[in-house]
């Protein structure tokens, strides 16, 4: 709300709670009234941007009184948890000034996964124990170390440990983190291959030495030709950094 | 509430293709094309053919003859094969089963008969065409309902991102395996190219044995109701040993029983009575 | 509550607040409520998606009884231009069901379903979890690839998890997204859901009631009826499972 330019709760001094319809006496025009405010109400709510006096009447039927419609929807959300305010000559609805601090809170942007990152994690899930080196394999292009570190941060990717292999390569795995996002009770959860296939996401032409791995439904079981990762192992790849003696 | 408004999405009228198909002669006659498939004229599936002609009649679906459908549906497919039209395998597997159910409707029945009587499986082909009946008219609710973004409409101005997920990413289950399988097929060489068949495969045969026999329970006759409706004089032969081959690896599977009483006589199938998925729980 | 649809008359000046306030006693706690309702106001409202229970636990007071604020705020928007509705577990506020009318504007095209589409959709939704050898069951042919991945694409249709059976086949269902684009509070409020399942067509085999219909099993039934299927209401469905006799 804090952010609303010139917008000012919209006063109409002299009118005090619901006097517009209070002034009428005819009960057909306290409905007509009453109903208007409603559409004022819902085109307000529903535009992506503050409604002009002049869009309002275009929409509305023509005997309708803007001014009284806007100054009863004004009293209305008066002392409401959200107003009506004024935007030079157009109407936004806004959070109440005195919430506005409920609105910043953990206003956390949500950013989209790249397509890169989304097919390295999903070859990580599907393929898991699987290395760097593996996973170039898999998507025939280099992976770069930011999309492995992105999907690390996220929380979605996990060292699980080391290839016994020379070079000893560390195995990539995923993490509860990631079942929960995905909805997923387990890692066997992931459709296999005739699954994907039915459900359109596959071609149904592919080679018949094409498969789809199924992954072990144990994540924390090392395979045989893995080794747990040792805080050696973790300091040396920069995650852990050297213990300070505590207390 | 919005129940009666017109809604120009989905459903509004049958196109009934069939009365083109029955009155418009002309048309089909002059199709030369003998890949037409049926499908493409409207119907989604023999079961909705079936409820077409069901209409016909006139009357609930529960005081249907059944008899008379199975009749029609049998002439309907007939003509199709006259005209050279391809119908879909479902359409021909359909044909096989009314063919069975037609043959038990009109026989005796027998004292030592196993299986399904007539009048059960024509309760079973009633049941489903209720049941598809009745999903179809709740899709029409459905979308016959206020939807969000047509009638109703949601804040057009959000004021403050509400995380909910506390991730900072985001991303769904559907992303990610439209983004797998988009990689992999890429990835994989896919240079094979799939020929008109004029062969049945082995796994073609089996999908179309797996579903006959899932609605079998009864020895069949292979050749007499599968091979008859299922393939044209061409691929008869491929017909039959695909079918035969897939048969009997469903009777090593566990799946299907057969039976031969003399050399060379014929060979009759049925189901093995598996328990099948359980019944699907609902909310 | 998510029917948000009588055009009926609408009274806004008198009632401001809903029964909640009046139901308390100590002002205080009046006052307490007021002021927990018009925090929930402003926080649903400012958000275009529903709001979780759980969100709006995070956000407010512990003392809150959401619930009550909830239901205070919902009949307070009952017959306003803009309605407080559940959607699943969370809360949105979205315009009134009988304004479409005057939202034309508004309505962005909506993809066309295809009548496969449509099917299929009502199937996972009244038939949940089911997996796609039980769609085609029900609709007698094979699903065609892409039906389920534009379901899916929507949004409508997830995957919900696999069946315990052999194969463990993956399990379709609807989201909350579904639910939102539909006006449905919840799954049980699919139209014509109760009758469905009354009417045993909701099970994937044929219910041992539904069973071969004999001659005169009905003796009211005209026998000269020539009511056209098209007719049929979900509810005559009903009908056809022989009633228990009552003692």
């Amino acid at each position: 709300m804090s952010e609303g330019g010139q917008a000012t709760a919209v006063e109409f001094a002299e009118e005090e709670h619901g006097d517009a319809l209070d002034m009428l006496d005819n009960p057909a025009e306290r409905l007509h009234l009453a109903e208007a405010t409603r559409m004022v109400e819902a085109i307000i709510f529903s535009s992506d941007e503050p409604v002009s006096r002049r869009a309002l009447q275009e929409r509305l039927p023509d005997n309708v009184d803007i001014d009284l419609v806007v100054s009863e929807l004004s009293s209305i959300y008066e002392k409401r948890g959200v107003n009506l305010v004024r935007v030079g000559d157009a109407f936004a609805f806004r959070t109440a000034g005195d919430l506005s601090f409920l609105m910043t809170r953990e206003a956390v942007q949500q950013r989209k996964l790249s397509r890169a990152a989304l097919e390295v994690l999903a070859i990580v899930a599907y393929h898991q124990p699987v290395t760097r080196a593996e996973m170039e394999e898999i998507r025939g292009v280099e992976t770069s170390k930011g999309t492995l570190d992105t999907l690390m941060e996220a929380g979605w990717v996990r060292m699980r440990g080391r290839r016994k292999t020379p070079g000893r390569p560390v195995t990539y795995g995923t993490s509860e983190v990631f079942l929960d996002h995905f909805g997923l009770a387990e890692i066997r959860d992931l459709p296999g291959l005739e699954e994907l296939k039915g459900a359109g996401l596959l071609s149904s032409r592919m080679p018949t030495s094409f498969s789809v791995p199924t992954p072990n439904s144990d994540p924390d079981a090392l395979a045989d030709d893995e080794d747990p990762l040792t805080d050696i192992d973790l300091e040396e790849l920069g995650l852990l950094t050297p213990r300070a003696q505590d207390d | 509430m919005g129940t009666e408004q017109t809604n120009d999405s989905a459903v509004a009228k049958d196109p009934s293709p069939m009365d083109r198909l029955w009155t418009d002669d002309t048309e089909f006659a002059g199709t030369k094309d003998s890949s037409l498939v049926v499908d493409v004229q409207g119907f989604e599936g023999p079961l909705d053919l079936l409820l077409h002609l069901a209409r016909g009649q006139k009357v609930d679906l529960t005081r249907i003859s059944v008899l008379a459908l199975a009749e029609q549906y049998l002439e309907f497919v007939e003509q199709a094969r006259q005209l050279r039209l391809e119908l879909a395998a479902d359409y021909l597997v359909m044909a096989a089963w009314l063919a069975y159910l037609k043959s038990k409707l009109l026989l005796p029945k027998q004292e030592d008969e196993e299986g399904e009587s007539g009048e059960e499986l024509a309760a079973i082909l009633q049941f489903r065409l209720k049941r598809l009946e009745a999903m179809r008219d709740a899709g029409a609710k459905l979308v016959n309902r206020n939807r969000l973004g047509r009638d109703v409409f949601t804040r057009g101005m959000p004021e403050a991102v509400m995380v909910e997920k506390r991730s900072v990413f985001s991303a769904s289950l559907y992303d990610l395996l439209t983004a797998y399988a988009g990689q992999r097929q890429r990835t994989a060489v896919t240079n094979v190219r799939i020929e008109k068949r004029a062969v049945w495969s082995l796994s073609d045969a089996r999908g179309i044995l797996m579903r006959l026999i899932g609605t079998l329970s009864d020895w069949t006759a292979l050749e007499s109701y599968l091979v008859d409706y299922l393939s044209t004089p061409e691929t008869r032969n491929t017909a039959v040993a695909s079918s035969f081959a897939a048969s009997l690896e469903l009777v090593r599977e566990g799946r299907l029983e057969m039976r031969q009483t003399e050399v060379f006589g014929a060979l009759y199938l049925r189901a093995r009575n598996t328990q099948e998925t359980g019944e699907a729980n609902h909310v």
